[in-house]
């Protein structure tokens, strides 16, 4: 299946918008190291490195004002596609995308799109509200927690979605909501989640980034408390402590643009992908399987199946219904 | 003084800055249980003879031996070490800490406060200095903070105690008392190596002297072998000494009060006047009270006053710095002011020469600043008041001191204010600076201008003033200008 | 507040305190001989990656010293720009923030490679002193804390005997008020504000050490999170004392502890407020008590007299 | 003759010495030396387009917050709160514009530049007056109302700054007709580096030619003697030059939303405020060569995205060369000092005086 990426002589017959070579590039707000939202990303991009013998370029932005200019200089220097990992990206790629035509801009939680301009989207509600089915069942106390790291809108949601989905399982389930402030302070992560575990949260949905592993910490250090990992697969950071992880396979994402550029048949649209196309999953940690009580996996699994078949979508946020 | 070694010998000492030479060749031999004065213009190389005792600087070459051995002194630490301290004339004191903590500041025993408390009572009576160990030096006369300094050095075990200039800041009555202090430290076997410039008290205390001029020794000899004459002879090189410069070496004999007389019975018109003045400090402390003081065009008005009396208050009243707490001051439109920091209150380093005279008024001044015409102004100011440097564009850091001092005065003086406040006119300045200063000052009063002067120094006071006043204590009264009479009112208040 | 819920606030606002005490002693000490050290939170990071790497090979205890000797490090190139070359210390103390978090972010990539270290470190337990741990309320929050919170709080006392008992203690304060006048009395100024620095450099090498192995188990880049700022407002906050400075980092503990608190309350107040609140009365503290403290007179001076 | 001559060969010896510095952390570290150093260069000065949309866009908040460092520091302030300045200024410009007619056109955009000026300019009036006032050291002041603006600034892209689908954290996007219309089309450079280039000259001018700055610079110099010996108020002009370096900043905060993000965001400055010390340095406090020394230090962020661009080196490295250039400039300052040391006392006055006043004189 990879096979026919990894020639780099893409002598393809098909029309000018396939470049001779791929050239991909990536803007993300924070640093790769960080085992969730940005990591995932660059390891998309070592994929399309890897499958589609693209080459590639990684920069990690510090302030708005250097996403203008790095993606007008991907445009300038001619890549083919260019990704910016965050919704805060898509005020700038919409006035870039104007000046490079032939240049294809990407960004993830976006949702605009131009002749040049792709929001790339993803249902991370739906495995949270997975997620939260089985905080849901699972909680003994009652009391659910979840931890972002700023209140942003793709946190907020999943946060609303976990919420729902505990509901739907346990009406008169509690939960507890913290922002860290930031994205790297674990140390504040951890105490985000002593404070929610003195609250008696017993599970708690982290959508902190680095900042999160301050919340496993937490969970490792208190008794009978588990926790969500988000973005990448973390189960196993702390295997005794993580129920399960909400992971946007973001380089399955990034590979599908990718191939789809390659073979020059992209069309700039949003592109919504979630359970379905197995790019949002539940995964269970198999250690902790065991403790979940047995109805709540058989809700996840007929409820991934509504997913997958397209009845029934997780609920978001009533304010991003509100559309400019 | 063929049998013992000297306590202290520096043999062909030189030391070089750059290209400038400060000691050339100089020597200086100190012996056990003497008073030894070292004299010297500006620039001489008296301080850095000292600093190179005291371990602050380092010789290029020579030598120098203590009780007959060679010695290296690396640092001030290093000095102590071996019985040597100094009084510098800016006080090493760290005034935030009390007096206890200052005089343990640099041992290297263990710390106990209890046991420097009791040491510094024990040596404060024996040397008949008093000071309490509990005070906080902030708080001390400058009389007491220099106590202070000689307590320290005592309670490092000091024989050899270095002083430069200690009575500049001190009134007649404490300066007396540390005279006498000196000698008694010299007779129980200590050894004092005093730096200074008042020939008279030199020629009452000191045992031998020895002169520097331009790097060199030049003189070394016994006090009771010297007059005050032949000191000036040697420390500015000879019969090329003009008669004003001497006028001023012997002080007391310098009063040259016909000008005065003449100008002061010719105007009369009152120029600055206090009536009722009082200012309080920030604490609320009184600091002058119901002061009543006429100065006329065409006089020089002396103040004198021990250090912290109030007259910086008065001065800066009179100078318009200061508006006063209560009563009135009516002052001309334009006071020229010659504060005694110059480098603190008076110049910015710096600037350029130019940016220094332009700085007179540059609170009033409004829009562009014509710089091509200042620039003119300074060379003319230059040149009438004889400042010297390289150019007007100069910075005024590598003006000398008394260059600085006629720069500061001269500026002062122009446009011919009508009254001019002096503080110190010659603190730091060398005999021949000295002189051009108390030449400037006469010249303004002749011109008419009202001077008023205050100096540390009762008798440069008496040698410029037509009429003296004197504050004691807050309190102000005119006096006869007389050195005893003066001297006498200065330590008591006014007995109204 | 029910009691246990108070225990549990006393309790955050201890663990928040001590990386902000350690660090804020460190620079009491500093800034009492003179020098202020706006590079702190290069330092900290320093102390947070040196104390994981560390932690894996010679285990917890022993990394958090690894953590202070790298502190030491990072504030030895302070000592030779600021003090050995008289350079400005606000600039340099800029540039050495920025050289901690981007060397450690740097390291960190190169020694764990893209996917980091997870969390790998092995931690420092909680030591309980048996009887007083049991104490209502406050028993927890004194009595039952890992090794840094002791070694913080056995500071206060330590460092307060050192500046004011000692005579190098005298040595540092004096050379923080007047240079000039302690080289005059035979001290080393140099030498007094070199040793203060690599001091509060090691102090903020702990802090960073506290945050890896006393509470998150990894490393994370930038995770000092500008503590080493606050550090400095607790200082002044604390009139460079070092029991005010215990008061002080208290306060800026209780402050975050409240806000994880109010935030876990579900009471939906902007963090930004508690997070900002600190500051205001640190600000309000110092122009209300004007004259009663004063920092050290020399601080941050440029050219002072050296020797 | 001298001076000038260290004010070019100061930064070229710390330039050369930061380079080595450079290549040898790159080797240490494992990433291409020669590829690293050449990304570097293209970025900063390798096209027309990136000095005109990169370097330069770069260099404009660092001048800004550079002159406002330098101005407060020749009057003797040590603002180090230009971060702070500059982001009440960019959230003040970017309210303002959110509620400016658009008919206004350009008028309306300096409006807006004003306010973001004045804004900065009150911000810094908070630590002026703490100083003055109530004698709060204002290196501890401005630290601490960094710290409080960047959390106003958080939560007021979150409240009433925020855009109007309340979704995201930064406030809406400030209409086409107040935004600083581009220089050169195609590329970012826009009005506002042209007015900070005016800015920098003005203040030169300014300090040079006027009796206000004459009385800065003399305060700033020597305030004991500037109130005794020349009748200065000099609280009020420490006062008056710490509002004016808060508006520097803060001017500098508007023009960096309306020329270049559009928005207010959060992250606004990475710092900005804080590289300004070492541009303020570079340029030894001289308002015309901060010029110079913010295009060093906006090539230098330039180039640096450019090394991780090109050559993979990351982000990380990049502070670690900016703190390399700040010590290595520190270093070769003194050591240019020691050699001009040597030279000084070859010219006039007595050089002797000097020296012995120089090692007399405490603090």
């Amino acid at each position: 299946m990879a096979a026919c990426g990894s020639t780099k002589s893409a002598a393809n017959d098909s029309a000018a918008a396939a470049p001779a070579t791929l050239r991909v590039a990536l803007l993300t707000p924070g640093p790769v190291s960080d085992q969730g939202w940005n990591g995932g990303a660059f390891a998309g991009l070592n994929m399309i490195h890897d499958s589609l013998g693209a080459r590639v370029s990684h920069v990690q932005t510090k302030t708005p004002a250097e996403f203008d200019e790095n993606f007008r200089l991907y445009g300038e220097q001619g890549y083919t596609l260019v990704f910016g990992h965050g919704f805060e990206y898509q005020d700038a790629a919409e006035r870039i995308a104007q000046e490079f035509p032939r240049t294809q801009y990407v960004t993830t939680s976006g949702t605009r799109t131009s002749t040049n301009l792709t929001g790339l989207e993803f249902a991370f509600e739906d495995g949270a509200y997975l997620a939260g089915i089985i905080a849901g069942a699972a909680t003994k106390t009652g009391t659910i927690g979840a931890i972002g790291g700023q209140e942003i809108p793709p946190v907020r949601r999943s946060f609303y979605a976990f919420e729902q989905g505990a509901r739907s399982v346990n009406p008169s389930v509690k939960m507890i909501t913290s922002y860290v402030g930031n994205w790297d302070d674990a140390s504040a992560g951890k105490e985000q989640a002593l404070a929610q575990i003195a609250r008696k949260a017993d599970i708690i949905f982290q959508n902190a980034d680095a900042a999160g592993l301050g919340i496993f910490q937490a969970a490792r250090e208190s008794k009978g408390v588990r926790v969500f990992g988000t973005n990448g697969n973390q189960n196993a950071v702390a295997p005794e402590v993580v129920l399960g992880s909400v992971v946007i396979d973001l380089p399955r994402a990034f590979l599908l643009v990718a191939r789809e550029i390659q073979a020059g048949t992209f069309k700039p649209r949003v592109i919504s992908l979630g359970t379905a196309s197995n790019v949002v999953r539940l995964e269970l940690n198999p250690a902790l399987r065991g403790t979940i009580p047995a109805p709540a996996l058989l809700t996840v699994d007929s409820v991934t199946k509504l997913f997958v078949a397209g009845t029934f979508k997780a609920p978001i946020p009533p304010i991003a219904a509100i559309k400019p | 003084m063929s049998a013992p070694a000297p306590r202290l010998a520096l043999v062909g000492i030189r030391r070089q800055y750059g290209p400038v030479i400060a000691l050339d060749a100089a020597s200086l031999t100190v012996q056990r249980g003497e008073v030894h004065a070292l004299l010297g213009e500006n620039g001489a190389g008296k301080s850095t003879m000292m600093k190179i005792v005291f371990g602050l600087e380092q010789p290029d070459a020579g030598t120098i031996h203590i009780d007959g051995d060679s010695a290296h002194i690396r640092s001030p630490r290093h000095a102590m070490r071996q019985g040597i301290s100094m009084v510098q004339q800016h006080f090493a004191l760290v005034d935030a800490l009390t007096v206890a903590e200052n005089v343990a500041l640099g041992g290297t025993a263990r710390l106990d406060l209890d046991a420097t408390r009791a040491h510094i009572r024990e040596l404060s009576a024996a040397s008949g200095l008093p000071i309490d160990p509990d005070a906080r030096v902030r708080d001390l006369t400058v009389g007491a903070q220099q106590r202070l300094e000689i307590i320290k050095a005592l309670s490092r075990d000091t024989t050899i105690l270095i002083l430069d200039e200690p009575t500049a800041v001190l009134a007649p009555q404490e300066a007396r008392e540390l005279l006498t202090w000196m000698r008694r430290f010299a007779t129980n076997g200590g050894t004092v190596i005093l730096v200074a410039h008042k020939l008279r008290e030199v020629l009452s205390v000191a045992d031998r002297i020895t002169v520097l001029r331009k790097g060199r020794t030049v003189f070394t000899g016994h006090a009771r072998d010297t007059t005050e004459s032949s000191l000036a002879d040697a420390m500015l090189g000879g019969p090329d000494m003009s008669s004003a410069d001497a006028r001023v070496i012997g002080a007391t004999r310098a009063h040259s009060r016909q000008a005065g007389h003449s100008s002061s019975s010719a105007k009369t018109r009152d120029v600055l006047v206090l009536t009722g003045v009082g200012v309080d400090d920030a604490q609320g402390v009184q600091r002058l009270r119901d002061v009543n003081v006429t100065v006329r065009a065409g006089e020089i008005v002396g103040v004198a006053a021990v250090e912290g009396a109030g007259q910086q208050e008065l001065l800066r009243v009179m100078a318009g710095r200061t508006t006063p707490t209560r009563g009135t001051a009516t002052l001309p439109s334009d006071v020229g002011f010659a504060p005694e920091d110059r480098h603190r209150d008076a110049i910015v380093l710096d600037a350029t020469i130019t940016e220094n005279v332009a700085l007179k008024g540059a609170g009033r001044r409004h829009g562009i600043i014509p710089w091509s015409a200042l620039r003119d102004a300074t060379r003319t100011l230059m040149r009438l008041r004889d400042v010297r440097a390289g150019d007007a564009q100069a910075a005024v850091r590598t003006l000398s001191g008394g260059n600085q001092q006629k720069l500061v005065l001269g500026r002062e003086l122009s446009g011919s204010p009508e009254a001019l406040v002096v503080e110190s006119p010659t603190r730091g300045l060398d005999i021949r600076a000295t002189a051009d200063v108390h030449a400037a000052l006469r010249a303004a009063r002749d011109q008419g201008t009202a001077v008023i002067v205050y100096s540390s120094d009762l008798d440069e006071v008496l040698a410029l003033a037509d009429r003296v006043i004197v504050v004691a204590e807050g309190h102000v009264r005119e006096v006869a200008a007389d050195r005893d009479t003066v001297g006498r009112a200065m330590l008591a208040p006014a007995d109204r | 507040m029910s009691s246990p819920a108070l225990a549990d606030f006393l309790d955050a606002s201890v663990r928040s305190a001590t990386p902000l005490l350690l660090a804020a002693l460190g620079e009491t000490v500093a800034e009492r001989s003179g020098v202020i050290n706006v590079g702190i939170e290069g330092t900290i990071i320093a102390g947070c990656l040196a104390g994981l790497v560390a932690a894996t090979v010679v285990g917890p205890n022993a990394a958090l010293l690894a953590a202070g000797i790298a502190g030491i490090g990072i504030a030895l190139i302070f000592v030779v720009v600021a003090i050995g070359l008289a350079a400005d210390q606000i600039i340099t103390g800029t540039a050495i923030t920025m050289l901690g978090l981007g060397l450690t972010s740097t390291l960190y990539r190169v020694i764990y490679g893209d996917g980091g270290a997870a969390l790998s470190a092995p931690t420092l337990s909680v030591i309980g002193i048996p009887l007083l741990q049991d104490i209502p309320v406050v028993g927890r929050a004194l009595f039952r804390q890992p090794l840094p919170t002791y070694l913080a709080e056995l500071m206060v006392p330590a460092i307060w005997y050192w500046l004011h008992r000692t005579q190098s203690g005298l040595a540092i304060r004096a050379t923080g008020e007047n240079p000039g006048a302690s080289l005059a009395s035979g001290i080393s100024t140099r030498r007094v504000q070199t040793t203060a620095v690599l001091f509060g450099g090691m102090c903020g090498g702990l802090a960073g050490g506290t945050l890896v192995l006393a509470q998150v188990g990894t490393f994370t880049e930038g995770m000092s999170a500008g503590r080493g700022f606050v550090a400095i407002a607790i200082v002044a906050l604390g009139r460079w004392h070092p029991v005010g400075v215990a008061m002080a980092a208290l306060v800026f503990g209780m402050a975050s502890a409240l806000q994880f608190l109010f935030q876990a309350l579900n009471l939906n107040l902007p963090y930004q407020i508690f997070l900002a609140l600190p500051y205001l009365l640190t600000l309000l503290a110092l122009a209300l008590t004007r004259g009663v403290y004063r920092a050290p007179a020399a601080l941050g001076a440029r050219k002072a007299v050296r020797g | 003759m001298m001076r000038i001559a260290r004010m070019v060969l100061d930064p070229l010896l710390a330039g050369i010495l930061s380079l080595l510095m450079l290549a040898a952390l790159l080797v240490v570290s494992g990433y291409p030396v020669a590829e690293s150093l050449t990304a570097l260069w293209r970025g900063a000065f390798g096209s027309w387009s990136v000095i005109a949309s990169g370097t330069l866009v770069r260099a404009t908040p660092l001048l800004f917050a550079g002159l406002a460092i330098a101005v407060a520091f020749r009057a003797g302030i040590l603002n180090i709160g230009a971060e702070g300045q500059l982001l009440i200024g960019a959230a003040a410009a970017t309210a303002v514009a959110m509620i400016m007619p658009t008919s206004l056109g350009l008028a309306g955009a300096l409006l807006v530049l004003l306010a973001g000026g004045l804004a900065g300019g009150a911000w810094a009036a908070v630590a002026a007056l703490l100083r003055v006032r109530f004698g709060v050291l204002e290196v501890i002041s401005t630290i601490m109302l960094n710290v409080i603006a960047l959390n106003i600034t958080g939560l007021l892209v979150r409240g009433p700054l925020q855009e109007p689908t309340r979704i995201f954290p930064q406030s809406a996007l400030i209409d086409q007709a107040l935004r600083l219309p581009r220089l050169i089309p195609g590329t970012r450079l826009h009005l506002g580096v042209a007015l900070a280039v005016c800015c920098a000259l003005g203040l030169a001018w300014f300090l040079r030619y006027t009796a206000p700055g004459f009385r800065l610079r003399m305060t700033g110099s020597n305030a004991a003697a500037a109130a005794s010996a020349g009748g200065i108020d000099v609280r009020r002009v420490m006062f008056s030059a710490f509002v004016m370096s808060g508006a520097l900043a803060g001017l500098g905060g508007a023009v960096e939303v309306t020329g270049v993000t559009y928005a207010l965001y959060e992250n606004l400055s990475p710092g900005y405020g804080y590289t300004a010390i070492a541009v303020a340095l570079l340029a030894r406090l001289n308002p015309a060569s901060a010029i110079g020394a913010a295009v060093v230090f906006g090539s230098l962020e330039a180039g640096a995205s450019a090394m991780q661009r090109d050559a993979q080196v990351p982000a990380g490295l990049v502070g670690v060369v900016e703190a390399c250039v700040i010590l290595m400039l520190l270093a070769s300052e003194w050591i240019g000092a020691k050699v001009q040391g040597m030279r000084s006392l070859n010219r006039g006055g007595t050089p002797h005086d000097q020296v012995l006043e120089a090692s007399s004189s405490p603090a």
